[in-house]
């Protein structure tokens, strides 16, 4: 395994399926199974901040963005109906355009990030990722900026449900339709 | 005098917000730069003091060390200020609002980058004026021409945009070759230059200069813009505006690019001249009192370049006082011809008439602007068109003699214009019909002027003469030859 | 205040108050207003006369302010009045005076007297500035401003298109030689630094300028005063000039304006001195024009036209006299022919309102038992121009002849002739109008009446002037020392003037050809003339028809410069500025479309595309940095 | 940190971020479906969101500066994926559709 061979095996399986999860994300015909397959990348991760130290990150994520965020998506694509394979699908002049592209860009940051010093982590910090820690963090230095998100989450709601609203005009189109 | 450049940008907000002021409001918002720069006394008393250089009077940091909000001010600047400041109200008074609401923020927008282009003392400064000053006109253009305005402004757009590119990409370059990279307009000039870089340098000055002066080959945006565009774009431009060319050759290309003005000098002369014969023959056939005016203006500001290229004391002194006079007469051609249309409906040689019958007043003031156009002697054109032409005289007779000829042809265009419009027989349009004398209270100023710097020259001169002779001077310096 | 301000003040001040109020005032009261000024400054001209006698070199000067400053080369606005200036200023003021009065009953049934005599006055205030100017500039001042109220008043008539050709050609045809003065100007400033008279031509007459330098400024200097004194090839203007009002005619187109010329000669007499070369060009435009002039005259039938051509012809007399170095004789026939033309001009203009403003000397004949006086001082200004002996243009003419004679035998005999033809139709003329038989279709002779008092006066005081004229400067041979006028003006000359005197026996030779021009003329006139019960003939074949064409020389003026120079507009302005400017520069038009279809199909306004483009720049721009950093 | 993965670097877990990175990148410029961009931006956010904490460990920092920046990240990619669902579903409605490639408004 060359390069694989040093490190630790559930690291190695975890960031496997993290990235067999992804993949599976962009190439599923399904937006169904590419929720679903988002899903399993975010447990994925969700397992490294615990490898990581990140305990209450770890939480959030599954309840956030595998809970609420996902959800979302597949109530947006149950509603409209778009389980099927709808997608026009592009040329392979595309595909190979997007993967030059990204992979482009993968070479260059990773060669960017070669240059710095492999280090080995350093484990000193217990407790970081504790609610306790972070709790104190958010509310002292961080408490502007929290304050700044909740203004967001009041405007995107505000916003999402100003876009979601229908106009007269609009009822009448569908139900025309 | 910082407030010279943002009270107008405030009060083109503030009239923004209204669509119909009184004249009298307009005209009190005009009326500030004016009374800014009368105000701030000491600051002029000392700009025209003997021996006066380009003072700094404001300098902040802006863009790092590099770049700063330096603003300067001497005998030239204060001269072209004055200008701006007096032209402003005199072209805001001849706003008919209710048509035309944008005009007025749009003005004074423009006053203030004008201000700002004159004041400048920093090369990057002096470029963001420059197309500040710019942007009103094309939106003028573009909301109120008469005609093609789309097409009319994108030429204008084009020719002025490309001109301003150049002049940046040379200001970008002298900047990286000064010290620190500065900016500062004595760190520009101070730069050394080989030939070959002087005169690529040059040649971007030159072509931001000649297209907005305009020298002969680039005054092709000219006509069109000057006919279609509305009466007082056309007056802000050929009054003030063009003027920003002819300042730009002075204070910024003679200086900076100082090493290539050897190589230069015959080239401009030459189109210079062309320019002033080209513009006059052609004006003479013109039957569109605008396009008359803007072919005779090519033909008078050719003179006016061409006296600066003389590089010496009587062709800047006689090309500032002739900028200051062209403004004046200019604009005053543009509100009588203004007045003619709105009142006649037509500005068309043929269709017009008779109208000194029953308009006595408005006959005498146009005639005076006419005279002060052709330089009559003890009225205004007469002692800058002298000097210029002395001054193209001393360098060289052949060009004087072809320069001289406007003399000639400038009374043969524009008494074709005054005798075809207001003298004559009446037709059934211009017959009996008055013109209202709250029109014609911009002419009155106008008239003051032709009249007291015709008689008075000096006084005006007494302005800028100390600086134009220390510009001179940091010109030979800068050129290793006293001229 | 010094006087030289107040002689200037009183026509500006009549200017400005007519010019302001004057439409508000009574037609009487305006009209008076304009004559008094130009009495008042006549006056106090008059005034200062004894101040200059006195002393040989005295005169008044004024500096009234600092025109412009050039780094220490000063131009100002001073003035001086020596013994030149102060006989100028008589001339302008006095006639001007008369004018003015005859003016006043002249343009009583115009509609806007007070206009004209604002412009009238504004005339007499720059004619004023033209002598009494100290440098070139003030004089160029003045001459320049002299043209404009000539355009002004040629234009007096507005409505009038084809007064406002003449008005506008006057001025265009002034301002050519405008250019040439200027030039000198010029050269002067770069040669002498200065325009004061007083710097400038000591140092000529020191004789250490380069005499192509001088002959230069002479020659470009005469330019200026060919324009404004009609000399060939600028002499058109002054026959279409006559569309102003007659008295406008007599006072800037006979006595005053078109001397100008004359007097910058004059006034440059140490330069043109030492300028042989540009003495002799004088010389030969002045005989061209002479006799151009009075050839054009003999077949007009236009009554002012016959005087103008007659002017035209006088001053290519003065411009002989100049050539020949005889500068005062040049200055005494200006002085008499103010005289005897302001009288003719005045009397033609009492003929036209006589015959209800007609002009046209076919339709006129045996107005001289209606008009007796207008007759008689018409009679005697026209046997002073046909130098008619002892009358002042007999002597004065004679002058011009005697020193001419002594300089160039040939320029003598074409000058003879040239005075023949002078005597000759100014009799044509008077036999015309006065004699024979009335030929007037469309009016009675009952309808003519003669002119009141306001316009006689002026005619009888001129007429007198006429006659006495000549005693401003007797010749040698009666007095056996220097007229008057010579012996006042040797002070200013810096150059002595070589005055011929020749032998008695060669004067009285010279005396009697000019007796016999003048007799020849007459019978000439009075044989062909005199009983014409027909209209007189209108040059309809032949040479008599080229000289009714005036030898087409405006039509030749139109095809060879006027027409190419609008042509050429036409042309720049079509071809070259619209097509070919226009053309080139926005040729580059299908260029930028080709390219900017090339560019639209990357700039498709796809999202997708735009993000390939961002990721791809992106990753660009960071390799950069990474393997060039 | 768990005492059997002393051995991790901190370049395992750029490379991983890196990759997942470009996967979700590759999603966004191959995929048309509104729905699956979306989706893919919170990929690549997440792959942010992961190097951000693998460096918090890395560094020891006891602020936890960088899991700050995952929350914040979150609650923004939270209020992102409103919106930008409430927009497709609005487009939906208007074009029956949800392919970006539809929506190439900007070309004037």
């Amino acid at each position: 395994m060359g390069v694989f061979s040093n490190l630790p095996l559930p690291f190695l399986i975890l960031s496997f399926l993290t990235i067999l999860g992804a993949l599976y994300v962009v190439t599923s015909k399904n937006p169904v199974h590419s929720v679903l397959a988002l899903i399993l990348t975010f447990f994925t991760i969700s397992a490294h901040y615990v490898l990581l130290n990140a305990q209450f990150l770890a939480i959030v994520n599954l309840m956030v963005y595998a809970g609420a965020i996902m959800v979302l998506f597949l109530f947006v694509l149950m509603l409209l109906n778009l389980n099927k394979e709808s997608e026009p699908i592009k040329s392979n002049l595309w595909g190979i355009a997007a993967a030059i592209s990204a992979g482009l860009l993968l070479v260059v940051i990773t060669a960017a990030f070669q240059t710095a010093g492999i280090a080995v982590m350093k484990s000193n910090a217990e407790g970081i990722g504790l609610v306790k820690n972070l709790g104190r963090v958010l509310m002292t230095e961080y408490l502007v900026p929290f304050e700044l998100t909740g203004i967001l989450f009041v405007s995107a709601m505000v916003g999402a449900v100003l876009l979601g609203k229908r106009d007269k005009n609009d009822i009448v189109k569908s139900e025309e339709i | 005098m910082e407030l010279l450049i943002f009270l107008p940008l405030v009060l083109a907000l503030v009239s923004a917000l209204g669509s119909k002021w009184n004249r009298w409001i307009i005209l009190v918002f005009a009326l500030s730069g004016l009374l800014i720069l009368t105000g701030n006394f000491n600051v002029l008393a000392a700009a025209i003091q003997e021996k006066s250089s380009f003072q700094t009077i404001v300098d902040y940091p802006w863009l790092g060390d590099a770049v700063h909000f330096r603003l300067g001010i001497d005998g030239i600047t204060l001269f072209l200020l004055l200008l701006t400041n007096i032209l402003i109200p005199v072209i805001s008074l001849s706003i008919k609002t209710d048509k035309r609401p944008a005009l007025i923020p749009l003005m004074l927008f423009m006053q203030a980058g004008l201000n700002g282009v004159f004041m400048a003392q920093d090369g990057l400064l002096f470029y963001l004026f420059w197309e500040l000053a710019m942007i009103p006109i094309y939106f003028m253009t573009l909301l109120y021409s008469e005609r093609d305005s789309y097409t009319t402004t994108i030429r204008f757009f084009v020719y002025t945009f490309v001109g301003s590119l150049a002049m940046l990409a040379s200001l970008i370059y002298l900047g990286t070759k000064s010290v620190n990279g500065s900016f500062a307009y004595s760190d520009l000039y101070n730069v050394q230059l080989t030939l070959t870089e002087s005169i690529w340098v040059g040649a971007g000055f030159l072509l931001a200069f000649a297209v907005k002066i305009p020298l002969f080959p680039f005054h092709v945006w000219q006509p069109n813009t000057y006919t279609y565009a509305p009466a007082q774009g056309s007056m802000l431009l050929s009054g003030i505006m063009l003027k920003m060319g002819l300042y730009g050759l002075m204070r910024w290309y003679f200086p900076m690019a100082s090493e290539s003005i050897d190589f230069y000098q015959p080239i401009i002369m030459i189109l210079a001249v062309i320019g002033v014969v080209y513009g006059a023959i052609i004006a003479i056939r013109q039957d569109d009192m605008k396009r008359l005016i803007a072919y005779s203006s090519l033909s008078h500001v050719g003179l006016i370049a061409a006296g600066l290229f003389a590089l010496n004391k009587s062709g800047f002194d006689g090309a500032l006082l002739q900028m200051f006079v062209h403004g004046i007469n200019v604009v005053g051609l543009f509100i009588a011809v203004n007045i003619i249309e709105r009142n006649f409906g037509s500005r068309n040689l043929n269709e017009l008439g008779g109208i000194a019958k029953s308009n006595r007043l408005f006959a005498v003031l146009f005639f005076m602007v006419v005279i002060g156009s052709v330089a009559a002697p003890l009225t205004n054109g007469f002692p800058g068109e002298f000097l210029l032409l002395k001054s193209v005289f001393d360098y060289n007779t052949t060009s004087a003699v072809f320069a001289g000829l406007t003399i000639i042809f400038c009374a043969v265009y524009m008494f074709r214009m005054y005798q075809f419009s207001m003298l004559g027989e009446c037709n059934s349009d211009t017959e009996d019909k008055t013109i209202p004398v709250s029109e014609l209270i911009p002419l009155f100023v106008v008239a003051f002027f032709v009249v007291s710097i015709g008689l008075f020259p000096q006084w005006y001169m007494d302005l800028f003469q100390n600086s134009t002779t220390s510009l001179l001077q940091i010109i030979s310096n800068a050129k290793g030859v006293l001229s | 205040m010094n006087p030289i301000a107040i002689i200037l003040l009183f026509p500006l001040l009549g200017f400005i108050l007519n010019g302001v109020f004057g439409h508000k005032l009574p037609k009487l009261v305006s009209s008076s207003l304009g004559a008094l000024m130009i009495l008042l400054s006549f006056v106090t001209a008059i005034s200062q006369w004894s101040q200059i006698a006195f002393d040989i070199n005295g005169s008044i000067s004024w500096e009234a302010y600092t025109f412009f400053n050039l780094d220490g080369l000063l131009f100002r606005a001073s003035f001086a009045l020596d013994r030149l200036s102060i006989w100028m200023t008589l001339i302008i003021t006095g006639i001007g005076t008369l004018i003015h009065l005859y003016s006043m009953s002249y343009m009583d049934h115009d509609k806007n007297p007070a206009k004209f005599f604002s412009y009238l006055n504004f005339f007499v205030f720059n004619m004023l500035l033209l002598v009494l100017g100290s440098n070139f500039l003030m004089m160029f001042f003045g001459w320049e401003g002299v043209g404009l109220c000539s355009y002004l008043l040629i234009g007096f008539w507005y409505q009038n298109a084809s007064f406002g050709a003449a008005a506008r050609k006057a001025f265009v045809m002034n301002r050519i030689g405008d250019l040439g003065l200027l030039l000198g100007m010029f050269l002067i400033v770069k040669n002498f630094g200065s325009l004061e008279y007083n710097e400038v031509l000591p140092a000529i007459a020191e004789g250490s300028t380069s005499n192509v330098v001088i002959t230069s400024i002479a020659i470009l200097l005469f330019i200026g005063a060919m324009g404004k004194s009609a000399q060939i090839p600028l002499f058109t203007w002054l026959p279409d000039a006559m569309a102003g009002p007659t008295p406008v005619s007599a006072l800037i187109h006979a006595a005053t304006m078109v001397t100008a010329g004359i007097y910058l000669v004059v006034r440059c007499q140490a330069m043109y001195s030492l300028a042989p070369m540009a003495q002799e060009l004088i010389l030969w435009v002045g005989l061209a024009t002479a006799l151009l002039g009075a050839l054009i005259g003999l077949r007009q039938n236009d009554i002012k036209k016959v005087l103008a051509y007659s002017t035209v012809s006088q001053l290519g007399f003065m411009f002989v006299a100049l050539g020949v170095g005889a500068y005062t004789t040049a200055l005494f026939h200006v002085t008499t022919h103010a005289f005897f033309k302001a009288l003719l001009f005045l009397g033609a203009g009492s003929v036209i309102h006589g015959v209800q403003d007609r002009q046209d000397i076919a339709t006129m004949g045996g107005l001289k038992k209606m008009m007796p006086i207008t007759y008689i001082t018409f009679l005697v200004g026209t046997l002073a121009i046909s130098g008619f002996p002892l009358l002042s243009g007999f002597f004065s003419k004679d002058e011009i002849l005697a020193n001419v004679f002594h300089h160039n035998i040939i320029a003598y005999v074409v000058l003879v002739f040239a005075a023949l033809l002078t005597a000759t139709y100014m009799f044509r003329l008077l036999f015309l109008t006065f004699h024979g038989e009335f030929r007037g279709t469309d009016y009675k002779l009952s309808d003519v009446h003669e002119s009141n008092w306001k316009m006689t006066l002026p005619l009888i005081i001129l007429a007198i002037l006429s006659v006495l004229g000549g005693a401003l400067n007797l010749p040698h041979y009666l007095m056996h020392q220097e007229g008057f006028l010579a012996s006042w003006l040797k002070p200013t000359f810096l150059i002595f003037e070589h005055a011929e005197h020749s032998d008695l026996a060669t004067e009285i030779g010279l005396i009697s050809v000019a007796v016999f021009v003048f007799l020849f003329g007459w019978f000439y006139s009075r044989n062909k003339y005199i009983s014409k019960s027909e209209s007189p003939e209108s040059g309809s074949e032949g040479i008599a028809k080229v000289l009714a064409n005036k030898f087409y020389i405006d039509e030749i003026y139109n095809k060879l410069i006027v027409r190419p120079i609008e042509f050429f507009g036409d042309v720049l302005f079509a071809l070259f500025d619209t097509l070919l400017l226009y053309g080139i520069t926005f040729s580059i038009n299908p260029i930028l479309r080709f390219t900017g279809r090339l560019n639209r199909k990357i700039q498709n306004g796809n999202i997708e595309y735009y993000l390939i483009y961002m990721v791809g720049a992106i990753a660009l721009l960071l390799g950069l940095n990474l393997f060039f950093a | 940190m768990l005492s059997i993965f002393h051995s991790l670097e901190i370049s395992h877990y750029i490379y991983l971020s890196t990759v997942l990175f470009s996967i979700g990148l590759f999603g966004v410029l191959f995929r048309r479906n509104a729905i699956i961009l979306l989706m893919c931006i919170e990929l690549m956010l997440n792959a942010v969101n992961l190097l951000l904490a693998a460096f918090t460990e890395y560094m020891g920092d006891m602020q936890a500066n960088g899991q700050m920046f995952v929350f914040f990240i979150m609650v923004v990619a939270a209020a992102e994926a409103a919106v930008g669902l409430a927009i497709i579903v609005m487009v939906y409605r208007n074009t029956r559709k949800t392919d970006v490639s539809f929506l190439d408004q900007l070309k004037d």
